[in-house]
């Protein structure tokens, strides 16, 4: 395949092409991925909260920045289910809040190292999501949202009550033990001077790795076959199953990779608070990484993180902000429904028609 | 307390929390069956109904929220509940109309996900809308003495008088609407249109009127079960989304279009719910014995769903989809 | 003083200490939207009035032997506001956003008692004093007790044993009586200690059964409920649910047959069930009908601030939790938080309306006076009155050691100082 | 009566009428033939303003009035009425009730609101059950229990009882048995009788000449042949290369 | 040998009989084309074949084996591939991925856990998407989105999407129907020629006679959903029944 990209590439007459060829393949090329995630999130809570005029402006701290991170990897992961597989799950708090618990509960009761509680997190949502997805990918489309949707409140309302003795019920789950990275370094602790201007505390350094990490594998998730089967089931389920795929299979199998993600994402959630709420398992919970993910642009890697930082944002710093605060909620939905109407691509749609709008400038110039 | 008068008490129980979903179910069902749209802002068509039966109704006196904190301390019009009940349904109605033809028609041609997504993301508006104006706190809607307070029944004893309304309500409602489908030219139309909308426009038969009437009644009647339900609860914005998810089960368990399924999947919902909270149950102690089924009851419901799901994936009453 | 936290200060930075420039913040989190809302507003309400207090002097300020009236600490007092939506994730995000980027030196809150563990839990990890406003759950100062935040507020265990005397004088010394509670950590432990003390007192106890939280529709348990044959109902529900709950309660007939006992109220439930708590008993956190110097004072000045409006229960609590926290950094001259803690642990007081008080050292629960109340008709209701206060009982007949109850659970985890 | 000019047809992008001109005469039999696929169904389908297909260009014209874009129920309201080929009857109503949607389309007291215009002598339930006494004796039973046969009197009962001035029969003939397609020419021989306007499509030529004035050969989506039954039957040629006889 | 074998194949809906026991088979190597009026039950036939239809009654053998109770997946990669009746591609996906698809699932079987690996390094099934799509002449188009392409090379990719599962037995339903005359013969070479290329077994069901008639060595003709006719295009032409039934007997 690399021949025919030579082959192209010099069939190009014009130099501008030929660099935006080139340009191309080196985007596609997994390494700049990572260098650029790696360089994005190693500035960003610097300009998000400590920058001069820029943070006075966003209101931003670091907190919020770690937990935009956490949300991001949610997103992706979410993504590659809605925007990738064509799949509305109304579930995932189930996987989330799930995460969040065992790893808490793992974290009091077995141990709080850190890598251990997210794979602890992760495993048990791994399993649980193989077991509704099994159940719920029985059918497709609205029922496959609303047997989703079942399944995740039925594991709340078990959280709130029956099984209080385990979860600490309404009040939450308060035993969270986190112990320090590899018994050595406290996550609380701030990373040496003069790397701490940037990123903060180990926490955060923390989560970021795990982002990176989930960019990385759902760029190559993307990449793999499972990229495009993916996309053929969205497209075309039947024709899939034509071709002779296994499609309820692969669909399983993004139903628990989404899950895989989520997992990770609130694992590290855990690890963040110090504590589970037991809202993390409402469906409302769900409905949020719903919109998260469709605002910022589903069927895109970036757009969902986008997605993430803006709802955070608006929901922690807005909801700040006086009356218009207060009405933060009200103001989510309606862009919420405007973008579903005018911009089913979310913003990210809007930036990549933005981009190829100046692109297309520069080559009536050309 | 004999065994009979225990059933007896659990049958009414159930069939009363069985009313209200099979009032919200029903609209929701038949406007997935016939206009195969999804509405998840069927609920905020409850939610309206309560506010607008509550502000006609009542002189309500608000503590927080916009309209408070602009001055209008106490709202609402003093009517009185019975102009509520004769007014709600007409108005949410109109609203129905509008819904209709202004968020559901331009997405008929659309996904069922992005149908869900506009209607999840209109229902979220309604209620947050709710909320800023009259604050989120839980109004307390008062009825005239003729529909509250207890009724003694024979072996049953004492039962709330507005439940016994309540089902009786729902049950010439749902028979009204079931003789509107299946008894009327008008409900033949929809019925045919459900099969084979093309068919009946080649008979001549314009379309795009029935539909809109035939949303505009199960609007109306979430707007109907919002006037009578919102009084046997305390009204808050979260009630249209505390409704829904549960009328959506019904709608899956009884089986999409069918108003017998959604009413067998109600009083199922409301049987089931009723049964775990009952006496029967009740005493008997889990495994580790402080848990009793009461707990379960809210589980209970959502595992019924699971279960008729997995083995019977269209519902109870739904006919399988010939592809 | 001055060893407020300028550059020069003897302790080590800890938390949000020291404090930068001339201006110390309070963070105050409450619900503004959500269920709780009008609970939260008044809350709030209360916050604003005791910074303005501690800056102008005013209100209970002027009576205050160690509050100035001109800031804390020779510092201008600055707040900022938080909404917790009544959800335990909001309310700890926004208490950390305050902590942060904010830099309050002590926040407060509540208003249901999922919140306030959160952030309490938060305010230890943060090193950042937490005064916990309206939280009635047993685990507040029980095992999710924490050594940066301290409690105003009674429990779950001391209503049962308030309500317990006053409730059977009225009603007699052997009726027996049934239970729903719902079922979470605050149900259970109410539903617990209302059998503890009423059996104790006599009565027997028929059946207990728990709602799941959040129901909305108790007609299937209060059918149980009638037909157990028992003389009293207890209705271990707050906020909505209770509302939900009596008005449903009184709708079916029960209190006609049976006594209703509606332990914890709150505002917010007395609006929603209005009819239906007539002449039902319960607690409540403070009222402004009661009678003495301080109280007094704070209706006052709280309804000369806000257009003559009644301050609720919660909104006492509110300003009293902010004026304590002032009070003991002037006493301890610093900011430093394990000095505070110090000044605040076990202080003795008799200054905010409800007779003398210990704020226990061992597990950071206030010790003081429950009022008692019944529900008025509903044509008396009105104003910021719902309720009238038929007794107080006294802390000396409430209350357990530091080795029993609640407090056998707690550990309050370390201070921070080095 | 009815005039279809340079009419261009598709299903998405695959083009099947192309520049197509047929015309119907007042009072006359009209048949289209052609081989399967050859786009009969289409052109009825576009006269009727069913969609799909997409009428990219030409012009329908019915009674000089511009019908291309009208819509289905308007198309039909003006007197056009369509059996369309498989049995598009309504399985989960009645017989009866099949019958009825027919009055419900004609009586303007009973749609929902909408004035509709039509022409005269429709049959009425009792004439269509002289005409098929099968469908009397189902009257109750659910229409999709009914055999093939009897649903594909069904849907032409249907149609008998409509108040149309333009009768156009997909195929009606598809899966009767010979006693019955006899009973239906004869229905369909009295219609035309009677002096209505038939457009009848079929693959079978000589039940279609049996009643035909004038007929055209569809292939491919173009005309081959327009002119008189008796012209088509001596011309071998078209009906070697295009009915395949 | 014995490819394809139908036995008394049934197929009901509701009270429609759609294949009335159909019973034939298919040998290795040949080109059997089935035709009859609409509603014949021909696809229904195909389908029934491809498992996308449960029989009321009957069975289906492909190379000895029974394929009922198989999944429509499992049926595929058993060598049984279906074109479809209207073009059924992955719109928004290329032209190279489209094949792709195919080729994964031909070279990978019908299910793997490879989410973590790159596409690229898959030569062998870089090497049958490339072969895919030379054979079927849209090498060139790789890399256009497959909605983009003209109805007939939507067609062709459909083609190529079938042929990329390297099946033994192909089932094509109606390949030309709304191509223009010059499309449908440009069609039919292709299909001569990749019949001649992988000397592929296959069924076509067809409506246009040209197209049946320079293709098929066997003729089935269904009325009604029985066989009512099954020999060389000659015998079958000369058929009464079939005259009758289908071509439409014009005997004036
Ligand atoms: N909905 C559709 N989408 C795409 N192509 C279609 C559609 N319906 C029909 N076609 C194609 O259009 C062409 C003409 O079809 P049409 O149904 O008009 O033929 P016909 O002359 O009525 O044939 P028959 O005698 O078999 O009924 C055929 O090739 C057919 O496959
Ligand atoms: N899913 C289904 N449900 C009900 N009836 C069906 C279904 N599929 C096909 N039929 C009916 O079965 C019969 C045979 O249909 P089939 O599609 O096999 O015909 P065909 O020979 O392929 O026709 P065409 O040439 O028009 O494609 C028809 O009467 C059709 O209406
Ligand atoms: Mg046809
Ligand atoms: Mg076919």
């Amino acid at each position: 395949m690399s021949d025919e990209v030579g082959t192209s590439t010099e069939e190009e007459t014009f130099v501008g092409a030929g660099l935006y060829d080139r340009w191309r393949t080196v985007q596609g090329n997994e390494a700049t991925v990572a260098a650029i995630t790696v360089a994005a999130v190693a500035v960003f809570p610097w300009l998000f909260a400590d920058a001069p005029v820029l943070s006075d402006v966003l209101q931003g701290y670091r907190g919020l920045a770690s937990l935009i991170l956490i949300w991001g990897i949610f997103a992706i992961g979410f993504d590659l289910l809605l925007g990738y597989t064509g799949l509305l799950s109304f579930g995932h708090a189930a996987f989330w809040g799930g995460a969040a618990y065992a790893a808490g509960i793992f974290s009091a009761e077995v141990s709080g190292l850190p890598l251990l509680v997210v794979l602890a997190g992760t495993t048990f949502a791994v399993l649980l999501s193989w077991v509704l997805g099994y159940l719920s990918l029985r059918r497709g489309g609205i029922y496959f949202a609303i047997l989703t949707l079942a399944f995740a409140q039925m594991l709340f309302y078990m959280a709130a009550s029956p099984l209080a003795s385990l979860t600490n019920g309404e009040n939450g789950f308060t035993s969270v033990h986190v112990e320090p990275l590899f018994g050595v370094i406290d996550l609380g602790l701030p990373v040496f001077w003069p790397v701490s201007i940037l990123l903060g505390e180990m926490l955060y350094v923390f989560v970021a790795a795990f982002f990176v990490l989930a960019v990385v594998v759902a760029y190559r998730v993307l990449n793999s076959p499972y990229g495009i089967v993916l996309n053929a089931i969205r497209e075309n389920e039947q024709r899939a199953e034509f071709v002779g795929l296994n499609v309820r299979r692969y669909k399983l199998m993004a139903f628990v990779i989404s899950g895989a993600f989520a997992g990770v994402a609130g694992s590290l959630f855990t690890i963040h608070g110090n504590y589970v709420p037991l809202e993390s398992l409402y469906w409302t919970e769900s409905g949020e990484i719903v919109i998260i993910t469709v605002l910022g642009g589903a069927g895109s890697l970036f757009g969902p993180i986008l997605g993430a930082g803006l709802y955070l944002y608006v929901e922690n710093v807005v909801s700040g902000f006086g009356t218009i605060g207060t009405l933060w909620h009200l103001i989510l939905g309606v862009i919420f429904v405007g973008v579903i109407w005018l911009f089913p691509r979310g913003i990210w749609g809007i930036v990549e028609d933005v981009r190829e709008a100046v692109r297309d400038r520069m080559g009536g110039e050309r | 307390m004999s065994l009979f008068a225990d059933l007896l008490g659990v049958f009414l129980n159930g069939l009363q929390a069985g009313a209200i979903y099979i009032l919200v179910a029903i609209g929701l069902s038949i406007i997935l069956g016939t206009l195969k749209f999804v509405n998840f802002a069927h609920g905020a068509l409850y939610l309206v109904g309560a506010y607008a039966g509550l502000l006609i109704a009542n002189e309500v006196s608000l503590s927080n929220g916009l309209l408070q904190r602009y001055g209008y301390d106490t709202v609402g019009l003093g009517w009185g509940f019975l102009p509520a009940l004769v007014i709600v349904p007409a108005l949410v109605f109109v609203v129905g109309l509008a819904m209709e033809r202004y968020l559901a028609r331009p997405f008929y041609d659309r996904s069922d996900l992005d149908q869900i997504l506009v209607t999840f993301g209109l229902a979220i508006i309604v209620q947050e809308a709710v909320r800023v104006l009259f604050g989120g706190q839980s109004i307390n809607f008062r009825r005239p003495g003729w529909a509250s307070g207890p009724v003694a029944l024979p072996v049953v004893g004492n039962f709330p008088k507005w439940r016994l309304y309540v089902i009786a309500i729902t049950a010439v409602l749902v028979l009204l609407v079931f003789l509107l489908v299946e008894y009327t030219d008008f409900g033949l139309v929809v019925r045919a249109g459900t099969r084979d909308p093309e068919m009946v426009q080649l008979l001549g038969i314009k379309l795009t009127r029935p539909y809109i009437v035939m949303f505009a009644i199960g609007a109306a009647l979430a707007g109907v079960a919002g006037v009578v339900g919102a009084p046997l609860e305390n009204v808050n914005p979260s009630i249209g989304m505390e409704t829904l998810v549960p009328a959506f089960l019904v709608v899956v368990i009884g089986g999409v279009g069918s108003i017998r399924g959604a009413v067998v999947g109600g009083a199922a919902v409301g049987m089931v719910y009723a049964i775990l909270v009952g006496a029967p149950l009740a005493s008997i102690p889990v495994i580790g014995g402080a848990l009793s089924w009461s707990a379960w009851s809210q589980v209970g419901i959502y595992a019924l769903a699971a279960v008729v799901l997995l083995l019977r994936p269209e519902g109870l009453f739904g006919s399988e989809e010939v592809s | 003083t001055g060893g407020g936290g300028g550059g020069d200060s003897e302790y080590p930075a800890l938390g949000n200490y020291p404090v930068e420039g001339d201006t110390v913040t309070f963070g105050f989190n409450v619900p503004t939207t959500g269920p709780y809302s009008s609970e939260g507003e008044d809350e709030l309400r209360a916050y604003q009035l005791a910074v303005e207090h501690l800056n102008n002097g005013g209100g209970w300020v002027d009576d205050f032997g160690d509050l100035s009236g001109d800031g804390v600490l020779d510092y201008e007092v600055d707040y900022v506001e938080g909404d917790t939506a009544t959800d335990a994730d909001t309310a700890r995000e926004s208490a950390s956003r305050m902590i942060e980027r904010d830099d309050v030196i002590m926040f407060s809150g509540g208003s249901s008692s999922a919140t306030a563990i959160a952030m309490q839990g938060l305010a230890q990890e943060e090193r950042v004093l937490f005064m916990c406003c309206l939280t009635h759950s047993n685990d507040t100062t029980g095992k999710d007790c924490q050594r940066y935040g301290f409690r105003e507020m009674f429990n779950a265990y001391m209503t049962g044993q308030a309500l317990a005397p006053v409730v059977t004088e009225d009603y007699g010394s052997d009726l027996s009586f049934y239970q729903l509670y719902a079922d979470y950590s605050w149900g259970q432990t109410q539903q617990e200690s209302m059998r503890m003390f009423f059996e104790e007192a006599g009565w027997s106890e028929v059946d207990s059964v728990a709602t799941p939280l959040g129901e909305s529709d108790y007609q299937s348990y209060l059918s149980e409920a009638a037909s157990s044959g028992a003389d009293a109902l207890f209705l271990n529900h707050y906020g909505l649910d209770g509302a939900n709950s009596l008005s449903q309660a009184v709708e079916a007939g029960i209190d006609q047959d049976m006594e209703i006992v509606m332990p914890l109220y709150n505002r917010p439930m007395a609006q929603g069930a209005s009819q239906a708590i007539e002449g039902i008993y319960g607690t409540i956190a403070w009222d402004s009908q009661i009678d003495n110097g301080p109280s007094n004072t704070f209706t006052e000045a709280f309804g000369e601030a806000y257009n003559g409006r009644v301050p609720s229960g919660p909104a006492q609590i509110a300003y009293a939790q902010t004026l304590q926290y002032a009070a003991a950094a002037e006493r301890a001259g610093t900011f430093y938080p394990p000095e505070v803690i110090s000044q605040l642990e076990g202080y003795e007081y008799d200054n905010i309306g409800m007779g003398a008080e210990t704020m226990r050292a061992c597990d950071h629960q206030a010790q003081r006076d429950i009022p008692i109340v019944r529900g008025l008709p509903e044509s008396e209701q009105g104003d910021g009155q719902f309720f009238e206060v038929v007794n107080v009982t006294s802390r000396d007949d409430v209350g357990y050691a530091c080795d029993e109850g609640p407090a056998a659970d707690c550990e309050l985890g370390d201070d921070g100082s080095e | 009566m009815l005039t279809l000019e340079g009419v261009d047809a598709y299903y998405d992008q695959s083009h099947i009428l192309r520049d197509l001109s047929v015309h119907v005469e007042e009072g006359e039999v009209c048949t289209l033939l052609g081989r399967n696929g050859a786009g009969k169904t289409t052109t009825l389908r576009a006269i009727a303003g069913a969609r799909p297909p997409d009428v990219r260009s030409g012009q329908i014209r019915f009674r000089g009035e511009d019908i291309t874009d009208a819509a289905t129920e308007d198309v039909s309201s003006m007197g056009i009425a369509l059996v369309p080929e498989e049995r598009r009857i309504f399985p989960n109503l009645s017989v009866e009730e099949n019958l009825h949607l027919a009055d419900v389309a004609r009586n303007r007291s009973n749609t929902v609101g909408r004035s509709v215009t039509m022409g005269e002598g429709g049959m009425t339930t009792a004439e269509v059950y002289e005409e098929f006494p099968r469908l009397e004796e189902r009257a109750d039973q659910r229409a999709g229990t009914l055999s093939g046969g009897e649903q594909q009197m069904l849907a032409i009962a249907r149609t008998l009882k409509q108040q149309t001035d333009l009768l156009m029969l997909d195929e009606p003939y598809e899966g009767l048995a010979p006693q019955i397609i006899a009973s239906v020419e004869s229905a369909i021989q009295r219609i035309a009788d009677s002096g209505k306007t038939i457009l009848l499509v079929e693959q079978n030529a000589v039940a279609a000449m049996n009643i035909a004035d004038r007929a055209y050969v569809l292939d491919q989506g173009e005309l081959v042949f327009a002119g008189g039954a008796e012209e088509l039957r001596g011309d071998e040629e078209i009906r070697e290369r295009y009915l395949g006889v | 040998m014995t490819l394809l074998e139908l036995d008394g194949l049934t197929k009901e809906f509701g009270g429609l009989v759609a294949t009335d026991d159909v019973t034939f088979d298919v040998e290795e190597g040949e080109r059997v084309s089935i035709i009859g009026p609409n509603g014949a039950g021909k696809s229904t036939l195909i389908n029934l074949v491809t498992r996308r239809l449960e029989p009321t009654a009957g069975d289906v053998r492909f190379k000895g084996e029974s394929i009922l109770g198989k999944k429509p997946h499992e049926v595929v990669q058993r060598g049984i591939s279906k074109s479809f009746q209207t073009a059924s591609i992955f719109p928004e996906l290329t032209v190279r991925e489209n094949a792709e698809i195919a080729a994964l699932a031909a070279e990978h079987g019908s299910f793997r856990f490879n989410f973590l690996r790159h596409r690229d390094r898959y030569p062998a099934v870089a090497e049958l998407t490339r072969e895919t799509l030379e054979s079927v002449g849209l090498h060139g188009q790789r890399d256009v989105p497959a909605e983009d392409l003209p109805y007939g090379d939507k067609r062709r990719l459909e083609l190529g999407i079938a042929l990329a599962s390297e099946p033994d037995l192909l089932l094509m339903d109606e390949p030309t129907a709304g191509m223009s005359p010059d499309e449908t013969s440009d069609t039919v070479e292709l299909i001569e020629e990749v019949k001649e290329q992988l000397g592929l077994t296959f069924i076509l069901v067809e409506h246009d006679m040209e197209v049946i008639f320079s293709i098929s060595d066997r003729i089935l003709v269904l009325n009604r959903g029985e066989i009512i006719a099954d020999g060389t295009p000659e015998e079958v032409q000369g058929d009464a029944a079939v005259q009758e039934a289908y071509l439409g007997g014009v005997e004036l």
